[in-house]
């Protein structure tokens, strides 16, 4: 999995409990290739898993991406599959964390309930 | 405020080691006055220190402190109840700036290069400083419009141009390094001499030197134009240094003072043709010195150990950088300049460091009238300021020189004149050389000396010039001025016995130059298309706003000379 | 009355565009000009936070300011190792008052450059940074490197103004006098408008670095033909497009800095630029997300010594990433309370840090609710710095330049609130 | 040899920052003295006796006959045993950031986990962790040119990243895996690592590194291999990037790419 920026991740990251925001960075893409391996289509969704947490996020392709990558818009989804671990040198490793992939029927939590959730 | 019974110096008064008071109102030295008595019965008083040339403040700073977390945890002091915390040995930070010089005695430093459009990241630094006055002087050596101007031969456009980017800057001199080196590194070259053409211009380092020259005396500017010269830092470049300096021989100054002021003189008194057979030439130029009067010069007397070297000669730090195996930043700014930092560590055993050392103390005591020479290390290129009680010592002692010379390489010997040099300053050409001289050169009537009127700053050490002997003592004369007994700045003790007990906040001077309007508007114009094409930003947002100086200092100078001072 | 301003900086991204043209009415910003797509919406503004409020039984409660001022001192009074985190969307004005505060509480302050460019800071700590300002690459560069970065999305107006497509005094024709090559692990809309795409694997970047510098130095035969999935012939190829630029320029993203490697990563960039100036002209800049990430460094630089992640618990400086910046003092739990302003650490930091923002005191100051909002217990609202307050801000490549000031307001700027809480310390630390 | 023995109960939270204690310090002192001393917890000063217990042998002595041992979770006690320069330390527990920082002598012994930055620019003396260590273990500090100058470290478990980053001398064994960038610009020391080495000798010019398996950068040359305890190893010289002369011996397992 890497994140990085989006133009809408940027427009929407001044107001972030608009939906603008919280629909972009709650979207994961994959190559069309794995898009179509996992059987996804418009609507559906995949429960992320990575060694530090999971999230479910809706699906789509990014046409740019090589196969056996996730791309995620920084954001709170992204970051429930980051670990803490800087190296020592205070940058967790936001890009090229493994995560296990699976298409699912949970729902995409909203901000709240995925913000507190275990709280 | 009264200081009494201390032994003064205050050579552009004719005052040369007397017992006297110092009377200071209102800020300023005084006939008479009341309030405190500073008791400094036999004790050094001399006016407070000006430094002339220093790096304190702006972007290659802080370049310096950012690649150098290393130095900055070097020299740490906690905050105290008047102090912010201080850090850095080569790179303080700016607290540790303005404290460290007024625990010296100095009340007075000027920045030495900033170019315009950068000059508000100099000024937040600045005012950041805290206890003394300060300044900085604004880069136009390798700028397209001055060069521009130079090519057609427009000296009215020029002024104008000098006058309009004081202002933009709020600068107070104009700052020429490696004239026409910088844009030639834009594409990775240098120019290799003053006739050299500058790529793409069509003019030379010689050309515009005079030209800046001239225009800062059309400018009636209260400082000289502050050179530095093309192929600083190379051996065999003496001989770039007095060909330079013959091209102003016949400028005449608007005010009384020198035509030009060379920076760091001794990175530019090399002779050898490479550094294998380098060597001192500092008695030819002091020679020249000698037998002109048309230029001042600051010494950039190295210190061994460590370094930071930050210029706007970049091609000069690329090289360096290369030579030490360092790290290396580099900047260069749009349509102005470029710059570099490498950090640097000067061995006593190393040959070229040896003799480098040996010429900045050559120069000083070869030249004979100290007005000529003020004390630098061109902090913190030849290191950092709070070695110039270690300079001192050494002009004042030849023992301490034999001493030294003694741990260095022994190329200081057979490639430099010192060992040979007998001559000691004394008390007063010391307060010329890192105070009257410095003033005068600046054009700071206020400061370097104590008449009536002039500013209360004052420094007093714990040292008695009538039972001392420097030649001998040389460690109590160091010790003595490295912490002042007293520093007072404006009329306020700011140092006492050592400590820092006051940080009130010092003046920023700037010159604003007036030119006929119809010059800066034909200036103006052709300005506004450099910025629509050439410029990142907008000419609106480009110059220093007031919100940047929040206690500035105006000094009137142009064309129609307005003589003075708010 | 309709009021047109012109030259108006944009604080989004690092780019701080200075051209905007802004349309107010009656106190209102109407229209927003020139700029992209992020800078309008955020100079046109949106939904912000009401009142102060405090936390009280698990739920906001709205409060006046004096209160909402006290509640932030006395937490910050009494912690033992206090956090003040953020910093990259105000002013330099506000961070030179939180530096006071972190002087005066004995606690860290850090900015969202150590989980941004802070690698890239930790590199040229190592190598320096051979550089220039844009309007050098404006003038100059016919060869422009994307690196791990993708302008078209996070810099919207970077091509157009500085680099790719902008003309230049030795560039006047533009984009056609240019060469753009872009290197990522992903085809980014930048990559589909560059001359030449260069893929690799995420996490390779060092290696790759490090096969160019062997080229660039001549040792091109002691190469394998393969370097972590890229062949050695491309990578000559792209050597060649270096060393036969008149004038090149890398911009590097978090592609660099987030990935495997961290600061090695840009520290070798460093030295390939450095060492591609033995044969032309080069530069290299880290594309700079918030538009005055660059200034917080700077700022804490000239007081400190240090651009980030500076601890001030014993009184004098001190730095560390990795063991004084946010992450790793939240995610640790070295720290005991945390003071976050302009920045929003629950979204932009991994779970584990979120986590520990639920179990301390939290002060949030910002004009709008976010979701560090939901974690906070002082919620103090401020002015938006360079639309309803002035101030400095530093570029991506360090010019410094003047936020104006467009509309009036009645929310304080955070210049303002620091001092309010500074004067409530001060006023806790003589009554006891 | 004197003991004195320094206990922690349970400490969470805010670290303490306790420079102070190492035999250096300690020797020829009481304990009511030790007991005063200050250490730093957060922003605030607390006498040592605030946080730990302390007991062991009231007479005074020398450092070099000076046993300290701490017990207890040190994992948020920080650069203890800092400067020492001879005595023992034993830290029955996991040590905090810096143990043994800028040593110069003596034995630190750290019978847990050791934090980050181990021994971060030791000169001399010997440094034994039984468990992991963490980041930068033998380093310098951040823009610093010179790590580790003289020395031992012995990690016997694994070794985070960075491991010896501009080493100068010294050395340093680990006899599980190393993290990132082990050896990088080292300038003359010695690291052997047991287990795996991710692109080991980054930038090194001069000193030596051994790994049981490595992730070789591509600017090392190989040159054959070499039999060294029995073993059989790859040569590599690097890192060519700097023109170095280092030298990687790397056992078997995964080589480059």
């Amino acid at each position: 999995m890497i994140s990085g920026r989006t133009l809408a991740q940027g427009a929407g990251c001044e107001d972030k409990m608009s939906p603008l925001y919280i629909n972009e960075v709650s979207c994961c893409y994959l190559s069309e290739d794995d898009y179509r391996a996992l059987g996804l289509s418009d609507g559906m969704n995949l429960l992320l898993t990575s060694p530090h947490g999971s999230a479910v996020l809706r699906a789509g392709v990014d046409k740019g991406l090589p196969q056996g990558i996730v791309f995620i818009p920084m954001g709170p989804w992204a970051n429930m599959l980051t670990g803490t671990d800087t190296n020592g040198c205070g940058m967790p490793g936001f890009k090229g964390v493994e995560v296990e992939v699976t298409p699912t029927d949970e729902k995409v939590l909203d901000i709240r309930e995925l913000m507190l959730r275990g709280r | 405020m009264i200081i009494k019974g201390g032994i003064v110096y205050d050579p552009a008064n004719g005052i040369f080691g007397e017992e006297m008071d110092i009377c200071i109102e209102n800020g300023r030295i005084a006939e008479d006055a009341g309030g405190e008595v500073i008791d400094a019965r036999g004790l050094l008083v001399m006016p407070g220190g000006v430094d002339a040339h220093s790096h304190i403040a702006g972007p290659k700073l802080n370049t310096g402190r950012i690649m150098r977390p290393d130095d900055s945890r070097m020299g740490t002091e906690p905050r105290t109840r008047v102090c912010r915390p201080s850090t850095g040995y080569t790179v303080p930070n700016c607290y540790a700036i303005g404290y460290r010089y007024a625990r010296l005695g100095y009340t007075t430093a000027f920045e030495a290069a900033t170019p315009i459009i950068e000059a508000r990241h100099t000024h937040e630094e600045l005012e950041e400083i805290p206890i003394v006055d300060k300044g900085a002087l604004t880069l136009f050596g390798s700028n397209w419009t001055v060069m521009e101007c130079v090519r057609d031969n427009d000296l009215g456009r020029l002024a104008a141009y000098v006058a309009w980017g004081l202002r933009a800057a709020r600068g107070y001199g104009v700052k020429i390094v490696n004239p026409g080196g910088g844009e030639a590194w834009g594409f990775g070259s240098n120019v290799k001499s003053v006739h050299d053409p500058v790529p793409h211009f069509d003019v030379t380092p010689a050309q515009i030197i005079r030209a800046l020259a001239e225009v800062n005396e059309r400018l009636r500017l209260p400082h000289s134009i502050h050179l530095h010269f093309n192929n600083l830092g190379r051996p065999g470049n003496y001989t770039t240094a007095i060909e330079t300096l013959e091209l102003l021989k016949d400028i005449k100054p608007s005010r009384m003072r020198q035509v030009v002021h060379v920076a760091h003189m001794q990175f530019s008194a090399y002779g050898g043709t490479g550094w294998k057979d380098f060597e001192s030439k500092a008695s030819v130029i002091a020679d020249y010195f000698n037998q002109t009067n048309h230029a001042t010069m600051d010494l950039g007397q190295i210190i061994f150990g460590p370094a930071t070297t930050m210029t706007a000669d970049a091609p000069l730090e690329y090289a360096n950088a290369r030579i030490g195996h360092q790290k290396w930043s580099n900047h260069d700014i749009e349509l102005e300049e470029s710059s570099g930092v490498v950090p640097w560590v000067y061995m006593r055993k190393m040959p070229v460091n040896a003799v480098q050392w040996a010429i900045g103390l050559e120069l000083a005591l070869l030249t004979r009238d100290p007005w000529k020479v003020v004390m630098t290390t061109d902090h913190p290129n030849g290191g950092p300021f709070v070695n110039y009680p270690e300079i001192i010592s050494l002009l004042m002692s030849r023992e301490k020189r034999e001493e030294e010379m003694k741990t260095l390489h022994e190329v200081v010997r057979s490639r430099s004149t010192l060992p040979s040099i007998e001559r000691e300053l004394d008390w007063s050409e010391i307060v010329i050389m890192t105070r009257a001289a410095p003033a005068r050169i600046l054009g700071l009537e206020d400061k370097g000396h104590l008449g009536i009127g002039a500013d209360a700053d004052v420094s007093i050490y714990n040292i008695k010039p009538e039972e001392i002997d420097p030649s001998k003592d040389h460690a109590e004369v160091k010790a003595g001025m490295s912490r002042a007994k007293y520093t007072i700045k404006g009329g306020v003790v700011v140092v006492r016995d050592g400590e820092i007990v006051a940080a009130p906040q010092g003046r920023t001077y700037w010159v604003d130059a007036a030119v006929p309007e119809s010059e800066m508007d034909r200036m103006l114009s052709a300005l506004k298309e450099k910025f629509e094409r050439y410029y990142s930003i907008r000419m609106s947002n480009y110059m220093v706003q007031d919100a940047y100086l929040s206690n500035p200092f105006v000094v009137r100078a142009g064309v129609q000379p307005l003589k003075e001072v708010i | 009355m309709i009021l047109q301003i012109e030259d108006v900086l944009c604080t989004f991204c690092g780019c701080l565009c200075d051209d905007i043209r802004v349309e107010v009415n009656e106190g209102r910003i109407e229209k927003v000009r020139g700029a992209c797509r992020l800078g309008s919406s955020k100079i046109m503004g949106h939904n912000r936070i009401k009142s102060p409020m405090i936390r009280k039984d698990g739920e906001l409660v709205e409060v006046g300011y004096e209160d909402a001022y006290r509640r932030a001192a006395e937490i910050l009074v009494s912690a033992k190792h206090p956090l003040l985190y953020g910093w990259a969307s105000t002013t330099c004005e506000a961070l030179k008052k939180g530096i006071l505060l972190a002087e005066e509480i004995g606690g860290v302050i850090d900015t969202t450059a150590t989980v941004c460019h802070g690698p890239s800071i930790i590199g040229i700590e190592e190598k320096g940074l051979v550089g220039s300002t844009l309007g050098q690459i404006k003038n100059r560069a016919d060869l422009i490197v994307f690196w791990g970065c993708n302008p078209s999305e996070a810099h919207p107006r970077h091509t157009l103004r500085y680099s790719s497509n902008a003309c230049g005094r030795f560039v006047p024709e533009g984009r056609k006098g240019r060469k753009v090559l872009v290197i990522d692990v992903r085809e980014t809309r930048t990559a589909r408008n560059a001359d030449r795409f260069l893929r690799i694997q995420p996490g390779t970047d060092y290696e790759i670095i490090s096969a160019l510098r062997m080229i660039i130095g001549g040792k091109a035969d002691s190469l394998p033909e393969d370097i972590a999935g890229v062949p050695r012939k491309d990578l000559i190829e792209i050597a060649d497009m270096m060393k036969n630029a008149k004038f090149g320029a890398i911009f590097f993203g978090l592609g660099l800095t987030h990935s495997r490697g961290r600061y090695k990563n840009v520290d070798n960039a460093l030295s390939l630029v450095s060492e591609l100036n033995s044969h032309t002209k080069f530069v290299i800049m880290a594309m700079r997300g918030h538009y005055n990430v660059t200034g917080a460094g700077q700022v804490l630089a000239w007081s400190s010594g240090y651009p980030m992640a500076v601890d001030y618990a014993r009184g004098a400086p001190y730095y560390n990433p990795g063991e004084t910046s946010c992450c790793d003092l939240l995610s640790r739990r070295d720290v005991d309370a945390a003071l976050i302003i302009a920045s929003d650490p629950a979204s932009n930091l991994p779970r584990g840090c979120v986590e520990a923002l639920g179990e301390m005191p939290v002060i949030q100051i910002d004009p709008f609710e976010n979701p560090t909002t939901l974690f906070a217990d002082v919620v103090i609202p401020s002015a938006i710095a360079g639309i309803e307050a002035e101030g400095t801000a530093y570029r991506m490549d360090g010019l410094s330049l003047r936020l104006r000031k467009l509309v009036d307001t009645e929310y304080p700027s955070d210049v303002e609130i620091l001092q309010a809480i500074l004067d409530n310390i001060r006023r806790l630390r003589d009554d006891n | 040899m004197r003991t004195i023995t320094i206990k922690l109960p349970e400490h969470r939270g805010v670290p303490v920052e306790a420079e102070r204690i190492s035999a250096d310090v300690l020797a020829g002192l009481t304990i009511k003295e030790i007991s005063e001393i200050e250490v730093w917890h957060g922003n605030r000063r607390l006498p040592l006796s605030k946080i730990f217990l302390i007991s062991g042998d009231p007479d005074p002595d020398k450092p070099e006959e000076t046993r300290i041992v701490l017990e207890g979770d040190l994992s948020k006690v920080k650069r203890l045993g800092e400067g020492m320069s001879s005595g023992v330390m034993e830290i029955i527990g996991d040590a905090g950031m810096h143990a043994g920082n800028s040593m110069r002598g003596g034995m630190l012994h750290i019978k847990g986990d050791a934090g980050d930055w181990l021994g971060r620019e030791m000169r001399g003396g010997r440094i034994i962790v039984e468990g992991n260590a963490g980041n930068y273990a033998g380093a310098g500090y951040r823009g610093e040119r010179c790590g580790m100058r003289g020395g031992e470290i012995v990690i016997k478990g694994n070794a985070g990243a960075f491991l010896g980053e501009h080493l100068c001398g010294g050395s340093i064994e680990v006899m599980g895996d190393a993290g990132d960038f082990p050896g990088c610009a080292n300038q003359g020391g010695v690291i052997r690592i047991h287990g795996h080495a991710h692109l080991p000798g980054a930038e090194m010019v001069k000193g030596s590194i051994t790994a049981g398996s490595a992730h070789v950068l591509p600017s090392f040359a190989c040159e054959g291999t070499v039999e060294l305890g029995g073993l059989t190893y790859k040569k590599y010289i690097g890192d060519l990037v700097e023109n170095g002369k280092g030298e990687l011996y790397v056992a078997s397992g995964q080589i480059g790419k």
